[in-house]
């Protein structure tokens, strides 16, 4: 185990939760508006993923998607200023906290209808075979997506015609409201699914920040051997409510159901696993702290100080003109 | 004596008289039991009609709407909760190749009395993928009653007529509307499909709109009296079939006409009306009929933009000037 | 094994297989139009599954549907009339080939949208279990349905809900000019798909009319013990084109191949059982195919001579009127 | 020197073509390789072309269109072909809220080159579930160009024109012209969208009418001709962004307008077409414009049923008639 990478895992994964806490903040301040989810508690999945591939590579994702935007590397001020609806914001406003894209990173956006997404990654997989490039795809998605219709169609395409797309369910065992007992005839195991389309499939601890890189580095190496697809269900948690609009812990789950996850904090594991392998010190971890908490803080600002689109953005974007 | 109602009370009431009075009636959608729905809208009904009656289904719109189809075909009469429209159209090749169709193709053998019904329209910054108005997508089909009503007494009366017809009907309402109040009258009414209603009279021009854009329109209507010209305000209240008897006469009256709705503008439901009230009445009209419409893009997520894609009252207010010549 | 029995499991496969020539027949005399799908060299499933269930339960098909109306029992004539485009048949003639429907009967009707018609025999068992009936619905659909997302939304729904519903999936290896193999990623185990609903699947021979009748008594006893679905996979095979419109052995698949599995007409198997079983003799067989054959010119007759519905019907039956 | 080509084969070549001139554009659909086609539209694609560009689907029109869509994403230039527009309702939520939108909530980063494209309305007596006429949904959607040739010259060159498109395009074309036979220019050429063309020319009243229907009313035109009717015939070609301009400057010489469609009458594109053109030309119209359109029920099998259902030259010359007070 290095150090520096260490560190640097900790430090994507402490923004994304920072970054967070204060989309809240400033959600209940009414700078953000619409559907914000947040990601917190889920943070070791999108950091872990992204961790093993490269900068060519594709990565996807729905509407809860400011961790894989972040982990991907887009500039917090300009994410914040989307959040905001800011003419300086990644899609100058237009798309919001749903839509995130930075195509420059290959960040090729968040959806809002749940597993709507999933045959876009499945295009994307194809043009890279296409071209005959070696990029793989990253395709995030809730558990809640699986029984959909076109999740099915686009797992059997994939697998059919072995694009390299790697399927990464993050299963936070609920869909809003819903448990995975109700939504899911085999709940017990997701990745049946992908095995019954012949998709090699693996379950991994999602809050487990290096198991999830291991096991996506794998997926990697098996989708650029030929193989096609790869579909990883990563066991998580969300600790905040489906939405801005949603409790914590609405009736469908218990304070202490809560708490009992939130001693899996991703970050705390990670911390740990850190200290106890001194490869850095609280200190260290603090020190980081402070510069993420000044990025987000500068993201904020530049946000706040950002003007709103100019009206006539209203009707620009919607074709390419030539 | 009547009851002041939310939009989300009067919608809650109407199902639950009618699943009180009828065993056939069931509720399905996601998140409508233990969640209590969505947007709230049935709250307490798991606990009342239990889970038998009150179903929370996984993310599959297609897959849970040809279900209740087929229920419907066996003598069931479903309601089908779409969380929002939007994703309703996943759900589109059922709603119009199956229960739209099956009782033309099945020569009258079978039927498909069920009301598929959530919000449609745009609520605050949903952006793109969350705030459409497709009203005018299902208004083309045979087969499809649609209905889209503006007040909690509208609601109430006409969700119960929905959930007693025999044929499949889409019940479109909105996010922003469910907190709004009204008076409704208590105990059992029903209110017909196929009625509008003249909202406010007036004799200076016509103003029709539905959904959330009478709200506006009224509120545009207020204003404008204040210098003294006089609207009248039309809510067609059900979409399809469509009461152009109403709105035709209230043209003859006053000569001009100004619809408005929340969609887009290209071959939406208020082009139809106007060709319809062309047709009908063209030498009566004073002016050519304007729409006020939602603008021709997706809907952006930044607040300014959205606020200048969904008409207002200012645009009702100057469309009526334009149409009387009083700008 | 009991003579009566077999002989009329022949006649119904007998009479589909007549009852489809000439429709063939009318079709080249254009007194049929639009699409024809024949249902030849895949009697034994529609006969042998249809003859495990009650009159009360329900079947539903797709638009290769001929086979299920006659064996729930439909008139001749009116299926017949229907495909004429007669006011006499089934649905006025307003439904034609692919949308049969015998109310009466229970048969629920053909489908023309692949894979469209299974959410809605899910909904049908959803009816039966909702008024605690102990009804059972067949659903029947050719392989090609099978990765169609909302054929995977009904099959979690039916499983998750434990709904009585026997998929019968009617692979025939081929949709369209598409071989299975290119179309189904884990092709060769089709069943596998049910599986990972938890549904309880087998493959069977779907040339042997009492392997396919033995396998559905087996699944209508599952789905009465409130197990919830079943899948059947019918390995079979279409002896003519897709539809009219398609030669009996398009560029893809050979004289050879279809010649090799018409050795294993279903019609030509159960002859067999019965004649070395001495259940029946030729001329016991010929009998049945002469009353037969009446049978079928009288269902012609009957079509010729109805007359074409009324211009007004065109309007009639959009809406239920009260 | 021009060719004599049937729809289908200038189908043909303009797909040949652009993949000639384009390594990026790849076909994909259900038979599109070596069944030829459905219809053979793309015959000896595969051949020629191998199957990485001529891709056979299985039936999954929501998957392999969304895999269309995400592979535009990343530069490539999909054809998609629906075996018919029918199966594009299972595709549609792609279509609409992602080819049509992701432009937009990207903010302009991303865009979705692509033709969607295959046969629309109804061909013989194919039933409810084969038989409809989808256009006017496409063209409410902003984000999206709406195609529908009628001869293979337009479809030739505007189907290069879409290939080439920056955006999503909705190519729709019919059964029953496949097999029509017309003149096409030869080598190199493309037709700009959006721009509408005077297939006959006449003072007396204007016809619009597009795809399968301008057959129709040509004939219609030809007929009336003979007792001294002259009616201008104009294609729009492209129904989105739809050419007014044309439009309205042959209804201000004729002062009539008749509109012919093959869809559901109600909120058909026709309605938008009038809305704009009495919108425009109101002090021009000397009659209230007619529309001929298909009418308002699931498509009847029975023959003589599926022919009173859509519209027809009687039909058309009798609306010309009652439009030109010559009845
Ligand atoms: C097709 C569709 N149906 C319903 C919704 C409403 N909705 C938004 S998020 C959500 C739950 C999704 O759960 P999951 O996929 O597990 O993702 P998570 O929120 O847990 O990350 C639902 C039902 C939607 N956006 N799209
Ligand atoms: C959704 C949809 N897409 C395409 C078609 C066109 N189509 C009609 S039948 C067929 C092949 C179906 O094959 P299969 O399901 O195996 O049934 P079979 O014809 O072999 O009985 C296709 C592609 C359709 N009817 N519906
Ligand atoms: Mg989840
Ligand atoms: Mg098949």
């Amino acid at each position: 185990m290095d150090r520096a990478d260490l560190l640097s895992l900790y430090r994507q994964m402490f923004l994304i939760r920072r970054f967070e806490e204060k989309s809240a903040e400033m959600y209940a301040l009414a700078k953000i508006a619409g559907f914000l989810h947040l990601y917190i508690g889920e943070e070791a999945v999108a950091v872990g993923a992204i961790a093993a591939i490269r900068p060519d590579d594709y990565v996807i994702s729905a509407y809860r998607d400011h961790g894989h935007c972040l982990a991907r590397g887009s500039d917090p001020g300009k994410v914040m200023a989307e959040l905001f609806g800011k003419a300086t914001g990644l899609c100058k406003g237009k798309g919001g906290s749903m839509h995130l894209v930075d195509a420059e990173r290959r960040f090729m956006g968040g959806y809002a209808i749940v597993g709507g997404h999933i045959p876009l990654a499945t295009g994307l997989a194809f043009a890279a075979k296409y071209q005959q490039h070696d990029q793989v795809v990253l395709c995030f998605f809730g558990e809640g997506a699986v029984p959909s219709g076109h999740a099915h169609e686009a797992f059997n395409l994939a697998a059919l015609w072995k694009l390299p797309v790697i399927f990464i369910c993050e299963n936070n065992r609920y869909g809003m409201g819903t448990p995975v007992e109700r939504a899911i005839a085999l709940y017990s195991n997701v990745a049946e699914t992908a095995r019954s389309y012949g998709i090699m499939a693996e379950r991994v601890d999602g809050m487990d920040v290096l198991a999830v890189r291991a096991l996506t580095q794998k997926a990697v190496e098996q989708v650029h051997s030929g193989q096609g697809p790869f579909f990883i269900e990563a066991m998580t948690y969300r600790f905040m409510g489906h939405s801005m609009a949603d409790p914590a812990h609405g009736h469908y789950r218990t304070k202490e159901e809560v708490e009992e996850y939130r001693k899996r904090d991703p970050l705390l594991l990670l911390r740990q696993t850190i200290v106890t392998n001194r490869l850095g010190t609280e200190a260290d971890l603090k020190a980081i702290e402070r510069e993420v908490n000044d990025v987000v803080d500068a993201a904020v600002r530049f946000a706040e100080e950002s003007p709103f689109p100019e009206p006539h953005e209203l009707y620009t974007d919607v074709m390419v003109e030539e | 004596m009547p009851q002041e109602l939310t939009y989300r009370e009067a919608l809650n009431q109407a199902m639950r008289e009618e699943m009180r009075r009828d065993p056939r009636v069931f509720l399905i959608g996601e998140e409508v039991g233990y969640y209590q729905g969505a947007f709230k809208v049935s709250k307490g009904f798991v606990e009342e009609f239990g889970p038998q009656r009150v179903l929370d289904t996984p993310i599959t719109e297609a897959g849970f709407t040809g279900l209740a189809i087929g229920a419907a075909m066996a003598g069931l009469r479903p309601i089908v909760e779409l969380m929002t429209f939007n994703f309703g159209i996943l759900a589109l090749d059922q709603i119009v190749n199956n229960a739209a169709k099956i009782r033309y193709m099945s020569g009258g053998q079978l039927s498909v009395p069920m009301v598929i019904r959530g919000p449609g329209s745009a609520a605050h910054q949903l952006a793109a993928q969350h705030s459409q108005s497709l009203e005018a997508w299902f208004c083309h089909v045979p087969g499809l009653k649609v209905i889209a009503p503006a007040t909690p007494h509208d609601a109430k009366g006409l969700l119960k007529s929905a959930i007693r017809d025999p044929n499949p009907v889409i019940f479109i309402e909105a996010q922003l509307l469910y907190g709004t109040k009204g008076q409704v009258g208590d105990g059992e009414f029903t209110i017909p499909i196929g009625q509008a209603a003249v909202k406010r009279s007036g004799r200076d021009v016509t103003i029709v709109a539905y959904s959330k854009m009478l709200l506006v329109a009224l509120e545009a209507a207020e204003a404008l009296s204040k210098d003294g010209l006089q609207a009248e305000v039309i809510d067609p209240r059900t979409l399809k079939p469509l009461d152009l008897t109403t709105i035709v006469e209230s043209v003859k009256k006053t000569g001009r006409l100004v619809i408005v709705e929340e969609g887009w503008r290209f071959c939406g439901l208020g082009a139809q009306i106007a060709d319809s009230v062309y047709a009908a009445a063209l030498e009566y009209l004073d002016a050519p009929i304007i729409r006020v419409t939602g603008e021709d893009v997706p809907m952006p997520y930044s607040r300014p933009l959205e606020d200048a894609a969904i008409p207002d009252k200012a645009r009702v207010i100057a469309a009526v000037r334009r149409v009387t010549y009083r700008t």
